[in-house]
C-alpha cells in the first residue's frame, strides 16, 4: 500500500538543488498540481530533466517563471520564450538533447545499462563533447544515462499499491521517467482499489512508484 | 493555388498507401487535409500517437489527445497511443515510412539544416534530428527562398539537423531530387520556368533534358 | 486492414534457412499454429532466436525434433534435452545469451539503436567475442543489436489493421520482436474488429505488423 | 528440519516487508511458503510477473499465466505483468531487492558459480547472470555439500555467473557473509558445530568469537 501525500508535502519532500524528471510534453501529461506546490514553495536551483519547458506560465513554465530552475536538459524549448531569455541571460543552463535520444538516456538510467548507441545528432553539433564508438566501420553516438533524484509524473489511474495506467498522448515521458526516478511520485486522474486494474493493463509496475498524490477534495463523500 | 498549397499538394502525392507518415508541426501539418482517407496512410505524431486524426469538434477536446506541436487532435479508429520510447523506436528502427519536415537550408550534398540559427533562435532540435536521421524517406517540404534568398544552397551554413541526404525536396517553385551526383531538377511548379528556378537556387542544379510541370492530385 | 493468412501460407512464406524471431517463454505464449506448420512444411537449417527452446516437441522443441533448425540464439537450453543433444552432436549450433541482454539486443534492433551497455556478464565466459567499452573508469559489454527476416509471434488480441494486446506472462519476448522482424506474422487467440482495442490498450501498433494467422474453424458463423 | 527447510526458512528471515524479491526455481521457489503474506513482499518472475501468487486450484490453472520454471502459479491482487524488456529492466536498474538462487559453488571472494559445468550441463545462464550482476542482493541458498564434496572453495572451478560479490550464503549448515575480507561465518545451522562446519568447506573462514546459532521466524 503506497502512502497518498498532498501536492504540498511532495514538495518539501524536494530540496533546493534537486535533480528532478518532469513527465509531460508541452504540459500535456505533467503532473501540474505538483508543479503548483513546488512553485508554491519556493523551490530554487532546480535541474529539470523533461521533454520541454512548457508553455508561458503553463506546465514546467510554471517553474520556469518563477525562477526555480537553474538547469534544464529537454529536446525543446522553442515554446517558451521565457527559458530562452533565461538562457540567453545566463540565467538557466540549457543541454538539448534530441528527444528520441532523451527518451534512450532515461531509460538506460531506468533499465540500469552504461548506454545505448544512435545516429540520431551524429556529425551536428548536438554531439559535441560525446563519444563516438566505431563498429563495423559504423559510427554511432554514445548516449549515456539520465537518472534523477525525483521523478515527477503524471497518469491516469493508480491503484492503491501504486500500479499506474496512462492516456493517450499524456503518457508520452511518464511512463519512463517512473523507472529512472530514486523516489517516484505519481499524480493520478483517479486512485481506485486494488484489482481495479488487471495486471495486464497495468504499464508502471506500483514497485516503481514510491507516493501517490492524494485526491482533490470530492463533491462527495 | 498559393505556394503552401502547391507545396503540399505535391507532397501528399508521395504519401503512399498503407505507410507511416509523420508530418512536422506547420505547413507540413496541412498536408494531410490533401490525402484522401481511404489510402489507409496513418500519420504519426511522436508526442505518442500512431493514427492521428483531425480537429476535434468545438466543446469536445480532449486535453490528454494533442500533436507534438500541443494542439487538439483527434485518434483514428485502429489509432494505438504509445509512450516516447516506443514512439521513438518506431521512428529510428525504421517503421517511419516518410517524415515531412520543413527546412531553413538544403545544400548539395542534401543535407538539411531546420533546428537552429545560432544566436537568433535555439528553439531545440525536439524529434526532428531522430526523424531526419532514422526515417526511411525525408521530405523537406519549404518555400524556395526566404526573403528572396536562396535557401537550396551550395553548403549548408546553419548546424545540420543530420548527417544524412534527404530523399526529395518540394517548394513552390520546384521539385529537387539530391542524389549522389548533386541535386537533380525533377519537376517545375505551374507557370514556373527552369531559368526562374535556377535564379532562385544558389546551389548547383543538375537539369535533366526534361523538366515535366508538377502533378497533382485531383 | 491486414491479411489474413493460414499457418500454411505463412510457413510457406518462411524458406529453409531463414532467420526467425519467435515469441515465447518455455512455450508459453508462443505462436503454436505457425509452429505446427513449419514443422509440416520440412523447413530445415532455421536460424531461431528466442528465450529457449521449449520443451522436447513442445512450441520451439517441436521444430527442434523436426530437425528444421540449424542454429539457436537463446537464453537457455535446459529444458529441452534435445537441443542440448543437437549441440553435443554438433547438429546444432547453440549461441547463449542472457535473459535481459537477449531483449535488450532484440530491442536495440527494432529500435535502431547500435548496441546498449550492459554490466550483466562482465568478466564471465558470456563476454566472450564481446567488445568491453569503458566508461569514466567503469566497464561495459556491449550487446548488439538483433534482427530477424521473420517474427513469429503470439499475442491475445488482434484487431483487423493489426493492433495487438498480450496476456500475462504470454506477453515475454512477443511485444519485443514484433519490432525486431523484418516480416511479422502474428497469431492471436482473437481478431475484433477495428475500435474495440483503445488505443491506450494497444501494446503493439499495427504499423509493426504484417500479417495475421486467420482464426481456427469456428463452431458458429 | 530438513536441510531444505533449514535453508528456506533461514532466507526467509532476510526478506523485508515491501521489497521486491525473485526466487529462482527449485529449491529457493519453496521460500514462498515460509514468508507472511502480511508484510507485502512481492515475489517477481523473470518472465515476466510482479506479484506471483501460489498454485492455482485443480482445474482453475490457466496457460498464460506461468513461472520462469514454466509452472502454472496464480497473481496476486495488485499484480502486475510486463514484456521482458521492462521484466530485466526491474532487474537490471536496480528495482530489484533480492534474488535468491542456487549455486554450485562460491568462493572466497563471493564469487558465484551456478549455471554451467562445461561438457556436462549446459542448460543456458537464463536470467542468472543479468539476477546476480544487477540485484540488490544477492542470497545463494544451497546444499553446504555435494556429495561430500564442499561447495563453498577458494575460488571457483567452474564458470562464474558474475563477477560481482554475492551479499549471503545460506547452507543447511552456516549462514556465511562474503565481504572484502573474506568469507565470515555468522550462523550456525541448529546442532552444527563450527568445526564441523570448517570441516565441510574448503575455503577459508573468518570466523568470529561468537558464531550464533541460526533463528527462525515461527
Amino acid at each position: 500500500m503506497k502512502q497518498a501525500i498532498s501536492p504540498q508535502q511532495a514538495a518539501e519532500m524536494v530540496p533546493d538543488g534537486a535533480v528532478l524528471m518532469i513527465g509531460g510534453f508541452m504540459g500535456v501529461g505533467s503532473p501540474h498540481r505538483i508543479i503548483d506546490a513546488l512553485v508554491a514553495a519556493g523551490r530554487k536551483n532546480l535541474t529539470v530533466i523533461a521533454n520541454d519547458t512548457g508553455k508561458p506560465d503553463f506546465g514546467i513554465g510554471r517553474l520556469i517563471r518563477a525562477n526555480a530552475i537553474a538547469k534544464v536538459v529537454a529536446s525543446h524549448i522553442g515554446t517558451n520564450p521565457e527559458t530562452q531569455k533565461g538562457m540567453i541571460e545566463g540565467r538557466i543552463d540549457v543541454d538539448l538533447v534530441p528527444q528520441g535520444t532523451l527518451a534512450e538516456r532515461i531509460r538506460a538510467g531506468g533499465y540500469g545499462l552504461g548506454g545505448v548507441l544512435t545516429r540520431t545528432g551524429l556529425n551536428t553539433i548536438a554531439a559535441k563533447g560525446q563519444r563516438v564508438i566505431e563498429i563495423d566501420g559504423e559510427d554511432w553516438l554514445l548516449a549515456t544515462p539520465l537518472k534523477a533524484e525525483f521523478a515527477l509524473i503524471h497518469c491516469d489511474r493508480a491503484d492503491f499499491v501504486g500500479n499506474l495506467t496512462y492516456e493517450l498522448t499524456a503518457t508520452n515521458f511518464n511512463p519512463v521517467m517512473a523507472t529512472a526516478g530514486a523516489t517516484v511520485i505519481a499524480e493520478s486522474r483517479e486512485i481506485v482499489p486494488v484489482g481495479l486494474i488487471s495486471p495486464d493493463n497495468v504499464n508502471t509496475p506500483g514497485v516503481l512508484v514510491d507516493y501517490l498524490i492524494r485526491r482533490e477534495a470530492h463533491r462527495v463523500a | 493555388m498559393s505556394p503552401e498549397e502547391i507545396i503540399q499538394r505535391r507532397v501528399a502525392r508521395e504519401l503512399r498507401p498503407g505507410t507511416l507518415v509523420n508530418l512536422g508541426i506547420g505547413l507540413p501539418t496541412g498536408i494531410a487535409r490533401y490525402i484522401d482517407p481511404d489510402l489507409g496512410i496513418l500519420f504519426q505524431s511522436e508526442n505518442g500517437i500512431v493514427g492521428m486524426g483531425s480537429r476535434p469538434p468545438e466543446g469536445m477536446e480532449d486535453e490528454e489527445l494533442t500533436d507534438a506541436g500541443g494542439s487538439f487532435i483527434t485518434a483514428v479508429p485502429g489509432a494505438a497511443t504509445v509512450d516516447s520510447t516506443l514512439s521513438f523506436g518506431l521512428i529510428r528502427g525504421g517503421h517511419l515510412d516518410v517524415t515531412v519536415l520543413g527546412g531553413l537550408e538544403v545544400d548539395e550534398k542534401g543535407h538539411l539544416a531546420n533546428w537552429v540559427v545560432p544566436g537568433k533562435m535555439v528553439p531545440g532540435m525536439g524529434g526532428a534530428m531522430d526523424l531526419v536521421a532514422c526515417a526511411r524517406r525525408v521530405i523537406v517540404a519549404m518555400q524556395h527562398t526566404a526573403k528572396g534568398r536562396p535557401k537550396i544552397v551550395p553548403t549548408c551554413t546553419l548546424p545540420l539537423t543530420a548527417n544524412r541526404r534527404v530523399t526529395l525536396v518540394v517548394t513552390d517553385l520546384a521539385v529537387i531530387e539530391p542524389t549522389e551526383d548533386g541535386l537533380v531538377l525533377r519537376e517545375r511548379a505551374p507557370r514556373a520556368a527552369v531559368e526562374e528556378i535556377v535564379a532562385a537556387t544558389s546551389a548547383k542544379l543538375i537539369i535533366p533534358d526534361d523538366v515535366p510541370e508538377m502533378v497533382f492530385l485531383d
